[in-house]
């Protein structure tokens, strides 16, 4: 029996619910290397604004216990070339396409999702409303409910293709914006995007990172990533979609466990490129031994009242 | 190129001084593929600290052994990990990963400097050349180190019949000072031409920022091979960069090997 | 020359700037046995709450990576109990002493402090507006600046201890509440409080922890809580005390670097017991090769505008 | 008792069958102190993984040799990275720690009942019986393993003299069925004498619930030596609690000995 592994969200149907996050995964090509990009679920490609972005200044990156920070500042070929140079090589996959995109005022995200409308090859928009490492911009919108609602109702109205709100962790109550963003036509949210975080160098007494602060993910974050799944997964009726320190299939698995339709693998790519692919090959797997029909028999099946 | 993951084989682990370890790795896809400049990027553990690959160059091939071979110097945790391994273990590559250094002409010279560890993807340019039946006599090496007890490889480079400068920061072997400064004392003194002439050069940042400066300068067609804290080192994530006059590349794709004259270190 | 360690904060001057945190050192006995308690700068006792508390059912920890989920649920002796059976073996101390106190309402938080009023023993009062896992308690008057002024005032015209206010990470931004419990009268803040996370036992498809979700603590955080200590330095005028992480001499200097007068060791009392005291003489070592006459010369020496 | 930090020194790591290690360890602090039913709480490496300290029961201890022993089984990260260190090894050891279990007198007779590795801990209290020359014929022991590669030390077991019930859970050797079963009938035929003896066990929480049950249906004087995910191991965090009829109490400092009438176990 070959277990039904398909997710739905808004009318798109996913042969599998294991995504590569954002920013991580470049705009698929390089990873095309190691495996058949179609084997995933979807490719979600780096945060799309309306201009180029050159990003931060080096260093961009440093690692921590079991995570890394990244202030990559959205360095990014900005939505015109990225439909002339980079939606070519997308287009011809036969994974679905999920376009991220990024802006610092309601505006520029209304225009990059216009100039993104009705291209060949977008089958869903993940809208960025989290980035810690832009200054005046995704931050606000992710932590307050009222900006994030404006924000995507914003999109929402200037988009036929089906929405995902990615979410902020850097808030204290998620579940709020989640709801906002389901209220203003959301058809799925995606969290974590990362941490706020920071670390030094004592030798030299400077910041590792040029922009000071960067956002922490890896396996360090998972337990907060985990925690506001499980916290949203039971609040908002549209598809909850885990990330944060996801590495194999276990990780992957608890995040369904917990209440999410799809996951996304995000640092996991950087240590193991295959990191994603294993996770469609392990799901599979587990359906088989555990005699599940579909994974999603599996989502939010966590047992919360027995006593062992 | 067809990037591909392996699971290499650790055939010896040698300590060749303080800190300095060349490891040995049975891959037949690495050791068929690489050309000098190439890195290869490898996980240290299964566990999560350290959690990211380490990027290392390739320092040797052998090819009809299905094997290359990495030298490095315990820096941190990871290459503390590495230098520890034993004979026998598995070692998860990706690799060959990155350009390569282009070749001088047959009529060509080649000058090479090599600041420490910089040494490491110098010596596989050499030993490429020579297996290309390279005139020895055609190539240069400015080799400095801070002092004498961390030359590396001194006899097997004497050996290939290539011209060697020393030099050492503290004067025990060798000119006294910093490899770019006998460098350019060399270019300025016209010992060195400049014609016809590739260069190449690896090492710590300081040092080529020198050589930048220096090729600017001279015109020197130049390429030195950067290092750079590199989460993915496929050309994905955009954390890798480095300033160049075309604007910030990647270390990992676009590099390791740049133009010295496009480069903007600081 | 002996380096000058000591800290002030409001009129209590200590020797050293190193405490252990409050819930991961008891009331101070335990430790006792691994070194001489006098040379920490001051011990921080468990949250004394007004009724004696039996804390949450097992499991209460589980370990994640780089770091460890705790939902004790503020298991403790009680005020009474803790004047009667505790507060006589600390009050015997050189070393000083803070209570740390924990309450479901302002009411409950100002009784604690009037019943700790005027007892010999005791130098300072830690308020954790904090604690994540008690459910209609601390998370409200650590995430809300308005409740975060309440508490701390109300406990503030009802002692005369100097007043550390401890800060929940799991807030938008941390600064608004600092700068709320600064005007209402704190001496100093103590931040970070753990990160809400969760783990899941994927074999059993049971959360690890009874009380589903806990507090996330340990070198996996430690680069949030220096952002948060980093912001909040900046914008404040009392002393900031850093945690969150902190498992040697190097990541106590960060702290200091980023801004923080004090710093307390928590999960790395558990991974080594002599931590804290491990980083007293750390300090002074520090200090000595850097030819640093006083410690509190090197808070907030973070140089950021700096080419290399 | 002063509780202590040490670096034990590894003197031997032994595999005695599928993922079953026995390690010695030179200590003189635990090898003095150490009584049975005492653990010690060791950190396995340096870095953040795992981060905390495992906990592990006195096996054995050889007072004069200054050593003690460790038994153990592989079950997750913390274990595998135990069962590999190397003779000759530092290993930061806190203990010991915790209470002990109460001696029988003279005159009492000794029941003992192991579950997979409860040995570890049961196993020392039978040798402190012995060496204090309490008559192996007072001293009965049941042991119960899943399936008969599982058992340990048996020969060891059998040339102390003592009487040893032995079970399976797959019948391979023995009795077939858990342990506690095996030691209920004895019970209810009268073949085991309840007054004037202690009752002594150690395993899976599982088994120690049954223990628990049983105890207070006879009324037994029964000690048993629990587990519990241990953050600090000294009594600090109130993390290691167990439900008991008196309130919860920890582990580590309370325990890891209680009374197996008034735990509530489930
Ligand atoms: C393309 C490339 C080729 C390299 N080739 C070699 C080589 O042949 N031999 C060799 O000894 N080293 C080489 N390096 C450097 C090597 O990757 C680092 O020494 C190693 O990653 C340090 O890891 P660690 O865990 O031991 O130390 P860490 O704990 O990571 O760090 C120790 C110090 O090294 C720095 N560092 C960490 N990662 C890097 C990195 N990727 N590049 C530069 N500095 C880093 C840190 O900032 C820190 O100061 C190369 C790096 C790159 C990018
Ligand atoms: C007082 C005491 C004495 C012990 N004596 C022994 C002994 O003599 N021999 C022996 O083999 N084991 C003993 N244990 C159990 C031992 O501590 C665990 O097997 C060990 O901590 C597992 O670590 P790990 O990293 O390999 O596995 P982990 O990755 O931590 O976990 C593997 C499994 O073990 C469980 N586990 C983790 N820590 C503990 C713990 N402290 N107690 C119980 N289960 C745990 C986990 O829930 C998980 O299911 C003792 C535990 C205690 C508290
Ligand atoms: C190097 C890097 C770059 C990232 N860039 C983006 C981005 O452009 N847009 C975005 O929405 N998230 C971005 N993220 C966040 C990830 O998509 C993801 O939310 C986060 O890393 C948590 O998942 P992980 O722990 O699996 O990495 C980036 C993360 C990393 C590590
Ligand atoms: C087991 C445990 C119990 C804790 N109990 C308390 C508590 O009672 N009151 C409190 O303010 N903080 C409590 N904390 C939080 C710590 O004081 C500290 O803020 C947090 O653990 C972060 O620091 P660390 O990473 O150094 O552990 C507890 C933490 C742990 C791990
Ligand atoms: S390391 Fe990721 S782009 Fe270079
Ligand atoms: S492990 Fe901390 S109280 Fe027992």
């Amino acid at each position: 029996m070959i277990p039904d592994l398909s997710v739905k969200i808004g009318k798109v149907k996913f042969s599998n619910p294991v995504l590569v996050a954002s920013g991580t995964f470049g705009y698929g090509e390089e990873y095309g290397a190691f495996f058949d990009l179609n084997e995933l679920g979807s490719i979600i490609t780096k945060s799309i604004t309306l201009n180029p972005r050159e990003g931060h200044l080096p260093p961009r990156t440093c690692e921590t216990p079991s995570g890394m920070l990244n202030a990559i500042g959205l360095a990014n070929v900005g939505v015109k070339r990225f439909i002339q140079e980079k939606l070519p090589f997308l287009r011809n996959l036969k994974t679905k396409v999920i376009v991220n995109v990024a802006g610092s005022s309601i505006d520029e995200y209304v225009e990059v999702v216009k100039k993104l409308e009705g291209k060949k090859g977008i089958d869903l928009l993940e809208i960025n409303i989290s980035c810690p490492n832009v200054k005046q911009g995704g931050i606000t919108f992710g932590s307050d409910p009222k900006c994030a609602y404006d924000c995507i109702k914003a999109v929402r109205d200037n988009s036929t293709y089906p929405i995902i709100a990615k979410l902020s962790p850097n808030v204290a109550d998620i579940v709020e914006i989640a709801l906002a963003v389901e209220e203003a036509g959301a058809d799925a949210v995606s969290l974590i995007n990362t941490l706020v975080g920071m670390a030094i160098d004592l030798e030299k007494r400077k910041p590792r990172l040029s922009n000071i602060t960067g956002g922490l993910s890896g396996p360090a974050i998972k337990p907060v990533a985990l925690a506001m799944v499980w916290k949203t997964a039971q609040k908002v009726k549209i598809p909850v979609i885990g990330l944060g320190g996801i590495m194999n299939t276990q990780d992957a698995l608890e995040f369904i466990l917990a209440g999410a339709s799809m996951i996304q693998v995000g640092t996991g790519n950087f240590v193991d490129p295959e990191c994603s692919v294993k996770i469609v090959e392990g799901l599979k797997e587990y359906c088989q031994e555990k005699k599940l029909k579909r994974i999603l028999d599996l989502r939010g099946k966590l047992k919360i009242f027995t006593a062992d | 190129m067809n990037q591909r993951k392996e699971q290499g084989l650790l055939l010896s682990v040698e300590n060749l001084g303080e800190r300095l370890f060349r490891l040995k790795i049975h891959s037949p896809s690495i050791s068929k593929k690489a050309l000098p400049g190439n890195f290869c990027h490898l996980r240290v553990n299964e566990s999560y600290s350290p959690l990211l690959r380490r990027a290392f160059s390739i320092h040797q091939v052998e090819t009809e052994k299905n094997s290359f071979e990495l030298l490095f110097k315990v820096v941190g945790p990871g290459t503390q990990i590495l230098s520890e391994k034993k004979t026998g273990e598995k070692i998860d590559l990706l690799g060959p990963l990155g350009n390569s250094f282009s070749l001088p002409a047959k009529d060509e010279n080649a000058v090479l400097l090599a600041g420490g560890m910089g040494i490491a993807p110098l010596f596989y340019l050499v030993s490429s050349l020579l297996e290309k039946k390279f005139d020895p006599q055609k190539i240069s090496l400015f080799f400095g180190v801070r002092k004498k007890d961390e030359y590396l490889l001194v006899n097997d480079i004497v050996s290939t019949g290539i011209r060697l400068h020393l030099a050492t920061e503290d004067g025990s072997s060798g000119y006294r000072g910093m490899i770019t400064e006998l460098f350019f004392q060399e270019l300025r003194a016209r010992r060195l031409k400049t014609k016809r002439t590739r260069f190449y050069a690896c090492g710590p940042n300081l040092m080529l920022k020198k050589v930048s400066e220096i090729s600017r300068k001279f015109k020197l067609d130049c390429q030195i091979s950067l290092e750079s804290h590199m989460p993915c080192g496929v050309g994905a994530c955009m954390g890798c960069v480095v300033n160049t006059v075309k604007g910030y590349k990647r270390v990992c794709k676009d590099g390791p090997v740049f133009d010295a004259r496009e480069v903007i270190l600081d």
